[in-house]
Parts: structure tokens; C-alpha cells; sequence
């Protein structure tokens, strides 16, 4: 079912392309079960270009991160492959002007949900992965061992799961049909609200737990497409200094709760920390909290309207709820 | 009331008094800035030893016995002109009613005609469920040794039809009665 | 602390950080003291120039560095002297105030509030009933086993 | 860096409760440190002696005091570093008076809490930076916003100095309160007879612009250069052709309009001068009673206007005005007799305030200065005044003496029985407010010399009973109810906020108090500033006054002024914010929240573009600062690292 | 229509009786189903808030638990006193400080959701001035009636939350409504002397007397009340308040349900007009047949 779809993807870029200065999309990656990004710039490369649940990255960090796509021929627009959860992140940089909306084609493709690779690993320790597909609701994996198949539910990403917005809110050329999202955004917190019901003792014991793993090797900050300091992260900097190079707990519920607040207002959700971090700790879910106090008490989800202001950008005098 | 000559302020001083009436009443006595409002308002003025206003200062002094043996604090209404038109937000009126209650524990009362009037309207509704008008006047009448107090009302009252004879009792008497016993064990287990 | 500290941290009360905006409430406090307005002594106030200078994660790192309390006070809604700086704390504070739960930090341990410079009293009754709040929690009981020994940032 | 820490006993002020010996002793063991001792007053002049001896012979680059609030007294120490060659951000004051010494006085507690504070003191200091300012020009103009005594007070001390003044009235004509006024307490002299003078001379200075029937619209810009939008509000009379003669208002077929300036005791005309001695004396339509507003059919006064000034086309217009300073005197309001239900104002024609009873009793008001009540146009032969109606009165949020109506009570007692010796005159107070040079007297004068009857007791109720009112009081000094019957209630209502003081607080970024006065900078060491620099309180605006001292006030603000303009350029505030243009990351989120429009984009080569402050209009707030994800923009002396190293000395 | 609580209290099923009839004569009128709560019980009045808050509390919070357990939300009352007991039965109910207290001696369940009001807060809250001029089918002509509301209708304000505690307006508003002439009444809110009837009725006869003599001064017919111990004292005891004063007062004391029963068309033995001390017929005397769109009076 996903051969059409990438068909279809690679004829309308192919249609773009000759206005574009690249494409950002996914390509095949070094097994069945992973892809990577790729940058096409002619026609000759787009049969690289591929579209799967398997396409897990949310590319539009590329954008402003990777100084060889930013460093392009200003007259011509780049193109950019999304997913709904992708797409809210190129919202958020559209709001605060890291891109312009009318530099970049948008290649907007409804996603039924992607498939977290740990958890397929989990389930049925693979060797020498041969294939990978998915059938309706299920994925069929053929390894050194023969086939497998797992039921879609049990291996898709966690923040498919909780998907209130599969479908691109910004998109140029929309590729394939709309899809039906999972939940409604009020509903999809169900994982925070089982930490909320914890006592405040086994949420510091949890995240206490979780965070010591942690081994501020920064690729959850690297991943986010909205973490825009980057090298300048104020973890890392001197002037000012906020964290030492100390190895304690504290710095480390120091350097998440930087990263938390610093996107409070902004997360979109794409989950691409946690996918990111090698430790395995959840860290979406600390941003999923923060969204959740700001749908909560201001109305606002992150990247929906590219013209609406981040709410701890701005305020409302007569706010009396706080 | 006995006209107070000197008042040796402090061999009488019980600043346990002053608390103890703010806390019963959650009112802030030395609010109170003396301007006369309350007695000003007051209609019952005329029929008290001390006026509000003094009621409220005598508070102010700790001056326990004086307050709670006063006639005023029997004679209050509770019609609130002193607690509406308070520039210092005390609620005056239910003050006075913490000094009733107080004056009751510490058998202080001076107006035992009203206290007694009370307790019979209280048994009233502790046998009957309700107030039994018909019933409650002889027997208060009685005990108050003025037995001919409002029996000029009663062939009024009885042409009109509105004398009943009979008390209505309630299904849940024993509730009500359940209320009232079970204030007193509350009671009782937090004095202990 | 300084190393002339060696009384364990119950007996030398509690660590509170006050975070105060120059204007209203640092005025406030002043004024209470003036009027010789008896206060708790845990509270440690460090003057910032107004509550929007208040980045929510000077809170946050005095809550997981051990702070037993954080205050953060500045003026009333509409009454800040740069105008709208109080209305953008308010947002930020009240989002931490509802986060740190979820981190297992007890949100009572962080309190914002509006004192203006003329509010000496209500800055009395800010600070006992803050103070009184955190004596009832107790000393914060810290991020990690590992907290203990720190080195001193900055030296 | 080397450190020198002073502790300041202040007498026994701190070291009453605090033990600085100690203190002293901790400090020494901190790092960098190289000096700390106790003093008993460290601000005196020996005081800070002892500091500069100090930086010289120990070679100090840093100082602490832990002393008082830094808001009293950081000017001082900062100056006496700078004497002994420091720059004055190389200091830092820990507050171990009105912060610790003078709120508990558990002696260890408070010992080991300032030593605490001055640990923090030391710990920011390492990371302070000297800084500079630099210098801005002023602009000799100054505003006043209101035309009461206090504003024009303000405006002629100025004009006398030399300055260009620039006068903003919201009325169609200037003196406030006080032109309403038939006599001043307590020398009972002619209040129009005072202020006419004043009122004359403010026209007649050629360096004092009027904006009458005008008010502020929108105000930018920082001390030395503000920048006020003034919006003058259609008159429908173009003042420079109006010559006052009042033909129009003869006139004017609509009559029943109420007459604000006489309190609505008589009726005025749709088009008016408020009164005959109005500044400017110009005529003004009332367009919600001008029938050629409401009906669309007259227009008399334009017809019989021997100049041509009327203009029914007339909008609002703004003028712009660039001013150096601001002096606010906006006056104030009259409580508003009728919260009070009890006392019938508002229901009952006899039940009057305190203003109204002044309209009455001037010459030139209603009645022609005979005192009749306005129900029946009677002659009253009893008058009772009612004394706190919306002061020292929690229940209706005004728990504040208004200071003036005791004596204004007295004042009008006394004409009463002037006019009417043979009129009684009863009065309900609760305590008298006489503090005043001749004050006290004035009132003992009411009762010893002109027989006014005071009782010592607030009012119940007042109601009518057949055409007389019963006032229902308490006597509490007898200890019994009262009754009083009067033809005449005169309820002294006290002073309020003006209606749009909080409004314009904020357009001038001033802070005010819970009834909506304006906070002055110190109440007893700076009663004229604001804490915004370049503006000053005159008058009642800051809270209750009687003339005397609103007319103090106003040469006060007007002195301040005169002093800032002294100088030619004036010193900047380096405590700005700054950006680091190596870790800005150019999102542009300090420009997005920045109040003041201080920061703008910087091109750099390549299309690179940073964030830039502008440090002259910059207000060092530190919105951006905590804004910042990099933190790329530091407020300085309020840096990341400077309030870090505070937090670190309590926490780490 | 509406669906609510009904607690006429004791004074209505003896000496009020007029009260109580009159007050479900008119809901009916005005399509309001009135519920009696069963099997009530007395609030305890005066006497019980003097001998203890919660004893108080806790009469009055039975008859809301019974009517709560009946699914109402809004429970009314014609009596001022009994409303007293039952508002701060909810009081103490949501005072964290009292409310387990509370709920001990009451021992019954009760959640407090339920909401208090007077059968004036009603008509004019619930019902509404222009609703009530609407029904009118006989309106007033001349009659000259002053509204008397007591004590406790409207103070203290903070705890009546109902019209304005010096000078309400609520029975001045109805009244005109179905056509009477209401003068300025400066002891709207004067007390009566209250439970002083029994014990000290010269109290209530000084009382009484002044606020009679001025209904009288403003030309006044009758005296409008929305209380039965109010009603008692200035009918019941005119003739006391006759002899204590040396006066001759003769004027009747109607209940404001009487006076806008008569005009929604109700037959005058339905609102116990008979029951009355003081003749009151002139309220009949003059009320006249009119269309039912009558034009509006006053």
C-alpha cells in the first residue's frame, strides 16, 4: 500500500523540483526497519526518496540546524517532506520567523502512525532483517529467522498512539487522503494523567529514577527541530553558567527541566527527543506535561497558526484564571 | 446595671475573655474605634444597661463579668442595623451572640425570662419536631410567674381559628431529638 | 553554606528564596520592616528589577539545588513600572507552578504573589504564611542521594 | 578581586537584634575577602570615612555594606566609593535592617541571616563589572498635567524659573476644586479671590502653553525626553476667535442642562462658561444637551456668536509635545454620598455634600451666597453636618482619613452662622482632625465663639418626617441615642482617587496605592518623585491634602524640575541590557517582548542580523533577559550569573 | 415551570396560616410547583442560634437534607427567620472548619448543593417584576400600601446577598407592579421588636407603634410585610401596641403575597384575607375588573 504512496510522492516532487533548491525527504536507511534523511537536488536522486511508516524523522529541523540546506539559493524555496506531527514544528518555526513561510514548498502527507523500531526489537529479537512492511494493521517482518508479524498497535511509536493531528496543518501539495486522527487533543494526555494520579513521592522517585540514566550526551536537544540555541545551549555555556560539568542528579533534572521550559508553549510533540535519546528515558512526556498546563490555562496548542504568538510570549491583562 | 464609679481596670483585666469572644464570634473586637454607629442603629438602645458601643469597648477592656452579666446582650434583636452599618466591618450582632452563648456556659444570665423562653421553645422542638405556639406560652407563662402575659391575644387568636390544641408532632421526632443528643456527646467529647 | 556553618539545617530554620522586584515588592518589604512588622527569618530575598526579569528556572534551580522555598513577589497586575513585565512572570510562574508537581517537586514550595510598595502588612502575612507552609513540609528533600556533596558553582 | 565588607550596627538598630561583630567575623572568611569590619554608623560621614580609608589602604576593588535597605542608602555608599576611586557598580549592599534586624528579634536567627545576606552580597559582587554612563541631552520643557491649585502652583514656579511650561487641563477651565470653593480654612478668606490671581497670570505668561478641555492620550519616551500625545477634546467653539462676551449662552434655548461646576444645584445652557472666572474664558457645547446634536435643528449660538466661533464640525484634535519632565497634580474626586443608603443622598433633596454646601454658600453659586435648602428654596433653621461620610471607613473601602473634612465642617459651620445667627447648627464627628497651624483654634472657634453643637458619634440613619429630616445619631460620650431634626443634611464626604488616576498611572508608568493615589518614591525623603524618573507628584493626586500643603507640594514638583533642567544632558542608567552578539542566535524574542521598543535589529555582513539595545531608551527591566533562550542579552548588574551566584551561595 | 423546595417553618402552620396559604396560592397562579418538604421540622429560630451555632445548624440542615434527597436545588421560604437558619445551616456546611463538626450532629447525608431563598427573593428574582405585571388581571387603583421588609430580608449584606440592606426596593417594585402607590417609607427596615412579643411587649409595642405612626405620616392604608413575626407584632399586637402607646391605630397588615393574589385574580378566602386581625378588605374595595393587558400603574 505504501509503494503508491511513495509514487505519488516522488512524481509531485519530481514536478516541484525544477523550483526548488532541494528536497528534504527520507530515503532507505541500513535495514528494512530504518530510514534516513535525504536531500534531493535533482531528478537523477529521486528514487531514493521513499515514504513508509518507517519514515519516523521529523525533518524539519533540517531547516534551520543544517547550515548547508540554509545556505542555499535564496530565490528558490525549499521543499520539505512532513508528516501532521512534522508539520506543527514547522509551524513553530514559521511563528517565530526561523523560516518564512514563502520560502519553503511544503510536501504534506497524512501519517496513520509510525513504527518505533525498540519496540518491534522488544517484542521479537530480530537478526538479519530481510523486509519490512505494513499490512492494514499489521507489520510483517522477514528476518534471518522467517517471518514475523506484529500487530501495528504493539509497535507503533508512543506519540502515534496519542496522534490528534496526523494530518499536515500546512502543507503546499498534500499527498494521499486526510486521516481520521486517533483522539482529540483534550483526550490525548492519557499518560500524563496516570503520572498526575501518582503520589508527588513516586513522580520524584520516577523522573529520579529516569533522569539518572541520563549522560547529558545532549542528543535530545540535538534532535528537536525547535531547540534552536544548539551550541549555544545555556547547559553548556560558561557566560552564563547554569550547570557544571558536575555528573549529579540535580544537574541533570537541571539540564531537562532547561529543555522543558525553554520549549514550554513551543513542543509540538514530534517525540523526536525520546527517539533521540539512547537511554531510553521518556522525555517527550515532560514537554507532553507542559503542553498540557498550556491547553489547560490558555487555550493554546503549539503550532497550529502560523500567525499566533507562543503564550509565554506574550500575555493577556485581563487573565484572571491565573 | 450598676453604675460603674471606678473601674480598676486591671484587678478585673481577663484577656482571655477578649479571646475567647473573638475566636466564638471570628470577630476582630479591636477593630472596633468607638464611633457610636452600632448604638446609634440600635433600636433596642433605650431597653439596655450598656449600649453597643460600650458592650464592644467593655470587650475591648476584658471587663468579663460586666459584659456577660448585662441585660443588652439579652435584649439584642440580632436585627443586624449594628453588624450592616459597621464602618469597621465587625459583625457587632454576632458578637452579642457569642456573649449570649457564653453567658449561658458561665451562668451569667441576667434576663432569665428570655433565657427561659428559649429553653422552652427549644423543648418544644425537641419533643414535637416543630414549635408548638399553643403550648409554649401557658407553659413559659408559668414558669416565668406572669401567668396572665398575652391572654388578651388568646380570644383573638381563637376566633380566627388559629389556636390549635393539639401539638403537630413529626414522623422524625426521634431525629430531631437525635440532633440535639448528639450536640451534647459532641460536646461533651471535646471538653474532654 | 559557608564552611562557618555546622548547625543542622532544622535548627537553623528553613531556606527560603525570595526573588523580589525592585519596585513593589522589595519596597514592601522595606515598608513592613519600617513598620517593624515581625517576620519569620528563613526567608533569604535577593532584588531583581522586576518580575519579568524572572526567568522560571532561577526557581526551578533553587528548588532541585535543596531551597526549601521559593517566593516570588512583584507588582500587582497593572501596576508594574515597565508596564507588562509582571504579566509575562505571570504566565511563566503560574506554568512552573503547575509543572513542578509533575517533576515530584511539591508545588507549595513555590509561591508568586503581587505586594506593592505601600502593602508593608500584607508582606507580614506573605511571608509568615509562607514560612509557616514550608516549617509544615519540612526540609525539602532534595533531587538525589547524590546531592550532598557539592562543589560550590562559581568558585 | 579584593573585598571589603562593612556592617552596620545603625546605632541599635541592627545591632539590637543582630549580632555585626559576628557577622563581621563570617564575612572575613569568605572568599576574596580581604577586609571586614563592624561600624557603628556606616552611612555618616565617618562612616564612609572609614570605607574610603579602607579601599586605599587595603586596596579594595569591591565593597560590601551590610547596612539598610539598599533603596535608602545605595546613592550614598555608591557615591563614596566612587570618591575613593571604585566605579560605583563595584558595590553591593546586603539589606540587614529593614529585611532582618527590624522584623524578628531572635538574636542567633537573625545573626546567621545576615551573615547569610552578606554572603550572597560578596558572592553577586565577584561577578559585578564596573559600568559607565553615558550622557543624554534634556529638553527644558516641562508638563503639568492638571489645573487645580497644586498644577498651577507647579506651572507658574517654573514659568518663573525660566522654563517652558506646557499646562494640560481636562475641564474647559483651570482651578480644580478649589474655584468651586466659597472660603478657605481657617482664615476664611475669599478662596476666588486667591486663586483668581494665579488663574490670570497662567495666561498671561508667554512661556506657559494651555491645553484646556484637553487630556493626555499616550506618553513615550524616558526622563529628559518624553514624548505626550495630548488630545484636545471638540469644543465646538474655536477658542482663538471666542471672546467670552456669553452672548451665545444668553441665548441658548436649551436650559436644562445640570450645572456641573455648581454641582447640579441650578441648571446651566447646552452651550457655557462654566464660571465667571473661567481660564481660559471660552464657551464650550455640551453636545448630549445641544440641540443641534441631539435634534439637529438649532444652531442660535452659531447665528448670534459675534465672531463666528461656532463650529458644529469641531473634532478632537492631537497635538504632540516634547517635554523633559512631567509634573502630575490630577486632583482628586468627592466620595459619592449615595453608597451610603442610610443617609438618603441622592434620594432626598436636603441631604446634601459638603461641595454642594459650599456651591450654596458662594456668591456666585446657585442661590447667590443665601443659604436655602434646595427642596423649598427654605431657609433652614437647622443644619446638621455628618462628618466622615466615605473616610476612615472600611466598609465602603476608604479606611483613610481625608484630613480636610473636620476643618472644612468647621469652616462651613461658622459661615452658617454667620449668615444666619439665628440658624443652630448641630454636628456628628467621630474624633477631630485639627493638626495645623491654627487649626485647632479654628475649630474651638465653632463651638466657643459661634455655639456649633458637636456630638461625638457616627450617624444611623437620616429620614424624613414631614418636610424635616431626623438625624439619628448617638451621643457616645453621654452614652444615648440622639435625634436630631433638621431642614438641612450636609454629609462631608471625603476625597477619593480621581476617577481616571489609574488610567494615566499607566500611560506614565507610576505607581499607585490600593485607593488609586500615587506612590511617591520615599513617603518621607522623596515625596515628590515617582519611581520613574522625570515625573513628580503635586497635590492631592498623591493622597489627601488641604491647600496649603498641595500649593507646597506643587513649588516642590516645580523646584525638582528646576534642578533636573540644571544641567544640560543628564547621566544614563548603565544598568541596560546588553547583547552578546557571539551566542545571540537572532530569534528575535527580546525585540518581540521588549515594553519600550529598546532593542531593534543590527544588520551585520553576510544579511546576519543580531539583536542591538538601545541603552537611551532601554529601562532595565530584564524582560529580555529572561526571555532570551541563550541568554545571549544580559541585564547588567542583574546578569544570569550575578543573581546565580546569589542563588548558589544559598543553594548549591 | 419550576420545581422547588417548599419550608413554610412553624409561625405558618399557626399564627401565619394567611401567610402559608397565600404564598402557594400565588406560585400556583404563577405555574410555580411548589414541593413541601416532609416531614420538616423547626429551625430552632432564635432560640437555638443563642444557645448554640450548631444546634442551629444542624435543625435547619435537616430540612435541606430532605429536600436535597428530593432532588431539589433551591429550597424557599416565605419566613426571613427561618431563611437565617437555613443559609447558615450551608454556611457552616462549606466552613471547612465546622463542616465535619456539622455533619456529625446532623447525621444524615447532605452534600449542601442546595440554594436558599425567600418566596420575595422568588417574585422578584425568579419570577421578575415584568413577568408578575404581565399575569395582573385586576390591578390596583388608588390603594396606597408601604412596603415593610424587617430586619433580616436583606442584612447583613453580606450573608442575605439580596437587594440593598438601607434601602430595598424589592416589595416597593412588586407592589407597583400590580398597581398600588408606594410612598417613600423611611422604616423599611426598622425592627419590629421581634421575638419580644412574648417576653417583653413593650418593646414591641414602643417599636411597633413608631413604625405604624410612620406608614401613617406617608399616608399609607396598609403596611406590605414578607415576615410572619413582623406580621404578628404589627397586627396580631396592634391593640397592645394601642394600649402601651395611648394611640388607635387601625391599619391592616397584609401580606405581600395577599396584595398580589388579590390582583392575579385570586378569590380573597384563598389568601386567608379573613384571617387577618385588622380588617383588610379595602384591598377588595377598589381592585377592579380590567383587561388582562391592563396598562401598567406606577
Amino acid at each position: 500500500m505504501f509503494e503508491n504512496a511513495t509514487k505519488q510522492l516522488r512524481e509531485t516532487v519530481e514536478a516541484a523540483l525544477p523550483e526548488l533548491n532541494t528536497v528534504v525527504g527520507w530515503r532507505a536507511g541500513y535495514d528494512p526497519l530504518h530510514m534516513t534523511p535525504v536531500f534531493i537536488k535533482n531528478a537523477g536522486d529521486l528514487s531514493k526518496l521513499e515514504w513508509s511508516p518507517f519514515c519516523v524523522q521529523n525533518l524539519s529541523g533540517y531547516l534551520v540546524k543544517d547550515p548547508a540546506v540554509r545556505a542555499q539559493d535564496p530565490s528558490k524555496k525549499i521543499g520539505i517532506c512532513v508528516k501532521g506531527c512534522d508539520s506543527r514544528s514547522l509551524v513553530a518555526l514559521i511563528q517565530e520567523k526561523f523560516i518564512e513561510r514563502n520560502q519553503i514548498h511544503v510536501f504534506g502527507i497524512p501519517c496513520r502512525g509510525t513504527v518505533d523500531w525498540r519496540r518491534v526489537m522488544k517484542l521479537g529479537p530480530l537478526t538479519g532483517i530481510q523486509s519490512a512492511r505494513v499490512e492494514e494493521s499489521r507489520l510483517v517482518v522477514e528476518d534471518a529467522n522467517g517471518g514475523h508479524t506484529f500487530a501495528l498497535e504493539d509497535v507503533l511509536a508512543r506519540k502515534c498512539l496519542r496522534c490528534a493531528h496526523p494530518n499536515p496543518v500546512i502543507h503546499d501539495v498534500l499527498i494521499g487522503e486526510p486521516v481520521t486522527p486517533r483522539v482529540a487533543v483534550e483526550n490525548s494526555y492519557g499518560e500524563v494523567e496516570r503520572m498526575e494520579e501518582q503520589s508527588l513521592e513516586d513522580r520524584l522517585g520516577f523522573w529520579k529514577k529516569e533522569l539518572d540514566k541520563c549522560l547529558r550526551c545532549y542528543a535530545c536537544r540535538n534532535a528537536c527541530p525547535l531547540c534552536v540555541c544548539q551550541d549555544r545551549c545555556i547547559a553548556e555555556t560558561r557566560e552564563p553558567r547554569w550547570l557544571t560539568q558536575r555528573v549529579g542528579t540535580s544537574e541533570k533534572f537541571l539540564f531537562h527541566f532547561i529543555h522543558a521550559l525553554h520549549l514550554a508553549g513551543r513542543c509540538t510533540e514530534c517525540g523526536e527527543c525520546e527517539r533521540a535519546c539512547p537511554m531510553e528515558i521518556p522525555v517527550t512526556l515532560i514537554k507532553e506535561k507542559l503542553n498540557k498546563i498550556t491547553l489547560e490555562l490558555m487555550s493554546y496548542e503549539a503550532g497550529m497558526d502560523p500567525e499566533a504568538v507562543p503564550p509565554l510570549l506574550t500575555f493577556n491583562p485581563g487573565e484572571t484564571g491565573l | 446595671m450598676e453604675h460603674i464609679h471606678t473601674l480598676s481596670i486591671q484587678n478585673t483585666y481577663d484577656a482571655d475573655f477578649i479571646k475567647r469572644v473573638e475566636e466564638a464570634s471570628g470577630q476582630q473586637v479591636s477593630k472596633c474605634y468607638q464611633c457610636g454607629n452600632c448604638s446609634a442603629s440600635c433600636n433596642y438602645t433605650y431597653v439596655y444597661d450598656y449600649p453597643v458601643n460600650q458592650i464592644m469597648r467593655l470587650i475591648q477592656l476584658g471587663q468579663r463579668e460586666i459584659v456577660l452579666k448585662s441585660r443588652s446582650i439579652w435584649l439584642c434583636a440580632s436585627c443586624q442595623a449594628c453588624t450592616t452599618r459597621c464602618p469597621c466591618n465587625i459583625e457587632v450582632s454576632h458578637v452579642m451572640e457569642s456573649l449570649r452563648i457564653m453567658s449561658r456556659e458561665e451562668k451569667m444570665v441576667s434576663l432569665k425570662d428570655i433565657q427561659l423562653f428559649y429553653d422552652e421553645f427549644l423543648r418544644s422542638v425537641k419533643t414535637f419536631g416543630r414549635v408548638f405556639e399553643t403550648g409554649l406560652l401557658p407553659v413559659f407563662n408559668m414558669k416565668a410567674k406572669r401567668p396572665f402575659g398575652d391572654m388578651d391575644l388568646a380570644p383573638l387568636v381563637l376566633k380566627k381559628g388559629k389556636l390549635h390544641l393539639l401539638p403537630s408532632r413529626i414522623k422524625g421526632r426521634k431525629e430531631v431529638a437525635g440532633i440535639f443528643e448528639r450536640l451534647e456527646a459532641f460536646h461533651k467529647k471535646h471538653e474532654a | 553554606m559557608s564552611g562557618s556553618n555546622s548547625v543542622p539545617v532544622t535548627e537553623q530554620g528553613m531556606k527560603i528564596v525570595g526573588f523580589l522586584c525592585n519596585w513593589c515588592s522589595y519596597g514592601g518589604a522595606d515598608t513592613a520592616g519600617v513598620c517593624r512588622f515581625k517576620q519569620p527569618t528563613d526567608l533569604r530575598i535577593i532584588r531583581i528589577p522586576c518580575t519579568g526579569r524572572m526567568d522560571p528556572l532561577f526557581a526551578a534551580k533553587s528548588l532541585i539545588y535543596g531551597a526549601d522555598g521559593v517566593l516570588v513577589s512583584g507588582c500587582h497586575p497593572r501596576d508594574c513600572h515597565y508596564a507588562v513585565g509582571n504579566l509575562y512572570a505571570r504566565r511563566r510562574l503560574e506554568v512552573l507552578k503547575h509543572f513542578l508537581p509533575f517533576m515530584g517537586i511539591d508545588p507549595r514550595r513555590f509561591h508568586y504573589t503581587w505586594v506593592s510598595a505601600s502593602e508593608g502588612q500584607l508582606w507580614q502575612r506573605v511571608v509568615t504564611d509562607f514560612s509557616e507552609q514550608i516549617h509544615q513540609l519540612g526540609p525539602n528533600p532534595g533531587i538525589g542521594a547524590e546531592s550532598e556533596i557539592f562543589e560550590k558553582l562559581g568558585n | 578581586m579584593r573585598i571589603g565588607v562593612f556592617v552596620c550596627q545603625c546605632g541599635t538598630n541592627i545591632a539590637g537584634t543582630v549580632d555585626t561583630q559576628e557577622v563581621a567575623r563570617r564575612a572575613g572568611n569568605l572568599p576574596d575577602v580581604a577586609y571586614a569590619t563592624s561600624y557603628m554608623y556606616t552611612c555618616s560621614e565617618p562612616g564612609q570615612q572609614e570605607i574610603q580609608r579602607a579601599i586605599r589602604e587595603k586596596n579594595l576593588q569591591g565593597v560590601v555594606v551590610a547596612a539598610c535597605s539598599p533603596r535608602m542608602h545605595e546613592p550614598t555608599f555608591r557615591r563614596a566609593v566612587e570618591r575613593a576611586g571604585l566605579n560605583r557598580f563595584m558595590f553591593e549592599m546586603a539589606n540587614i535592617r529593614e529585611h532582618v534586624s527590624w522584623i524578628n528579634n531572635d538574636r542567633e536567627a537573625n545573626t546567621r541571616k545576615a551573615a547569610e545576606l552578606v554572603e550572597m552580597a560578596v558572592a553577586k559582587l565577584r561577578f559585578n563589572q564596573p559600568l559607565f554612563s553615558s550622557q543624554i541631552s534634556v529638553n527644558k520643557r516641562v508638563m503639568v498635567i492638571g489645573g487645580g491649585v497644586a498644577g498651577i502652583q507647579a506651572a507658574l514656579d517654573c514659568s518663573d524659573g525660566g522654563l517652558d511650561v506646557v499646562l494640560v487641563e481636562r475641564k474647559s477651565s483651570i482651578g480644580g476644586k478649589m474655584a468651586q470653593l466659597d472660603k478657605t480654612f481657617p482664615t476664611v478668606d475669599c478662596s476666588s479671590c486667591i486663586l483668581g490671581p494665579k488663574m490670570v497670570d497662567v495666561v498671561q505668561k508667554d512661556n506657559i502653553t494651555l491645553h484646556a478641555a484637553s487630556e493626555v492620550e499616550s506618553i513615550s519616551g524616558y526622563v529628559g525626553n518624553f514624548t505626550v500625545e495630548v488630545r484636545k477634546k471638540a469644543t465646538y467653539v474655536d477658542w482663538t476667535a471666542c471672546t467670552g462676551c456669553g452672548a451665545c449662552i444668553e441665548k441658548c434655548p436649551s436650559r436644562k442642562v445640570p450645572d456641573v461646576f455648581n454641582e447640579n444645584l441650578a441648571n446651566a445652557r447646552a452651550i457655557n462658561i462654566p464660571f465667571p472666572q473661567a481660564i481660559p474664558k471660552k464657551a464650550t457645547i455640551n453636545r448630549d444637551y445641544c440641540l443641534h446634536f441631539t435634534k439637529g435643528k438649532c444652531g442660535t449660538c452659531q447665528k448670534v456668536c459675534p465672531t463666528g466661533a461656532v463650529n458644529y464640525e469641531m473634532q478632537d484634535e492631537i497635538v504632540t509635545e516634547q517635554v523633559g519632565a512631567i509634573i502630575v497634580a490630577t486632583g482628586y474626586d468627592l466620595f459619592d454620598a449615595s453608597v451610603y443608603g442610610e443617609y438618603g443622598g441622592g434620594r432626598y433633596a436636603d441631604v446634601i455634600s459638603g461641595i454642594q454646601y459650599e456651591r450654596i454658600l458662594s456668591a456666585s453659586g446657585p442661590f447667590g451666597g443665601h443659604i436655602k435648602r434646595p427642596s423649598d428654596g427654605k431657609e433652614p433653621k437647622d443644619i446638621v453636618f455628618i462628618a466622615c461620610v466615605g473616610s476612615r471607613d472600611a466598609s465602603v473601602g476608604r479606611p483613610y482619613c481625608s484630613g480636610v473634612c473636620c476643618m472644612y465642617i468647621a469652616k462651613q459651620a461658622i459661615l452658617t452662622r454667620d449668615h444666619l445667627p439665628d440658624t443652630r447648627v448641630w454636628v456628628f464627628y467621630m474624633d477631630i482632625r485639627a493638626p495645623g497651624k491654627n487649626y485647632d483654634e479654628f475649630v474651638r472657634r465653632a463651638q466657643e465663639e459661634y455655639g456649633v453643637q458637636y456630638i461625638r458619634g457616627r450617624v444611623g440613619k437620616v429620614y424624613p418626617k414631614g418636610d424635616r429630616m431626623v438625624v439619628q445619631g448617638n451621643d457616645t460620650l453621654l452614652g444615648v441615642q440622639v435625634e436630631v431634626e433638621a431642614d438641612l443634611v450636609v454629609l462631608a464626604t471625603g476625597i477619593e482617587a480621581s476617577a481616571g488616576a489609574r488610567e494615566l498611572a499607566e500611560k506614565l508608568r507610576i505607581s499607585y496605592d490600593q485607593y488609586g493615589f500615587y506612590m511617591e518614591s520615599h513617603p518621607k525623603l522623596r515625596p515628590v518623585e515617582t519611581n520613574t524618573a522625570g515625573v513628580y507628584l503635586a497635590g492631592v493626586c498623591q493622597g489627601p491634602k488641604d491647600i496649603p500643603s498641595s500649593v507646597a507640594m506643587g513649588s516642590a514638583a516645580a523646584a525638582k524640575v528646576q534642578a533636573l533642567f540644571s544641567r544640560d544632558t543628564i547621566e544614563t542608567n548603565p544598568q541596560v541590557a546588553l547583547v552578546n552578539e557571539r551566542v545571540c542566535i537572532s530569534c528575535g524574542k527580546c525585540i518581540q517582548v521588549c515594553p519600550f521598543g529598546a532593542i531593534q535589529w543590527k544588520e551585520l555582513r553576510g544579511g546576519i542580523r543580531k539583536a542591538e539595545v538601545l541603552p537611551s531608551v532601554c529601562q532595565g527591566c530584564g524582560l529580555c533577559n529572561a526571555t532570551c533562550p541563550p541568554k545571549a542579552i544580559q541585564l547588567q548588574h542583574a546578569t544570569d550569573n550575578q543573581i546565580l551566584a546569589e542563588v548558589n551561595a544559598l543553594c548549591a | 415551570m419550576k420545581r422547588i423546595a417548599y419550608y413554610q417553618g412553624c409561625s405558618l402552620e399557626g399564627l401565619a396560616s394567611e401567610y402559608d396559604i397565600s404564598t402557594r396560592a400565588v406560585c400556583d397562579a404563577l405555574g410555580i410547583e411548589l414541593i413541601e418538604i416532609p416531614d420538616w421540622n423547626c429551625c430552632g429560630s432564635s432560640p437555638a442560634h443563642s444557645a448554640d451555632p450548631l444546634l442551629s445548624s444542624a435543625l435547619a440542615g435537616r430540612n435541606l437534607a430532605i429536600a436535597e434527597a428530593e432532588g431539589c436545588d433551591v429550597v424557599m421560604t416565605p419566613c426571613p427567620g427561618c431563611l437565617k437558619s437555613l443559609k447558615g445551616a450551608l454556611e457552616t456546611c462549606h466552613d471547612p472548619q465546622q463542616c465535619d463538626a456539622f455533619r456529625e450532629i446532623l447525621g444524615m447525608p447532605f452534600e449542601g448543593r442546595i440554594r436558599a431563598i425567600s418566596v420575595l427573593e422568588l417574585l422578584y428574582k425568579d419570577v421578575g417584576v415584568d413577568a408578575l405585571r404581565a399575569q395582573v388581571q385586576k390591578p390596583y387603583a388608588d390603594q396606597v400600601i408601604v412596603p415593610y421588609y424587617g430586619c433580616l430580608l436583606t442584612r447583613p449584606p453580606k450573608f442575605a446577598d439580596f437587594d440593598d440592606p438601607e434601602n430595598p426596593v424589592s416589595m416597593d417594585r412588586l407592589l407597583e407592579a400590580v398597581g398600588v402607590t408606594v410612598p417613600d417609607f423611611p422604616y423599611k427596615t426598622e425592627c419590629c421588636g421581634a421575638t419580644y412579643g412574648v417576653t417583653r411587649n413593650d418593646i414591641v409595642g414602643k417599636l411597633t407603634g413608631r413604625i405604624l405612626d410612620m406608614a401613617l405620616r406617608v399616608g399609607a392604608e396598609a403596611v406590605a410585610v414578607a415576615c410572619p413575626l413582623c406580621q404578628q407584632n404589627l397586627d396580631l399586637r396592634q391593640a397592645q401596641v394601642n394600649r402601651h402607646m395611648n394611640r388607635t391605630f387601625d391599619l391592616p397588615v397584609v401580606y405581600i403575597t395577599q396584595v398580589i393574589g388579590i390582583a392575579l385574580g385570586i378569590a380573597p378566602k384563598e389568601l386567608g384575607l379573613d384571617k387577618l386581625f385588622v380588617n383588610a378588605d379595602f384591598l377588595l374595595r377598589s381592585a377592579r375588573e380590567e383587561e388582562p393587558q391592563a396598562k401598567t400603574i406606577g
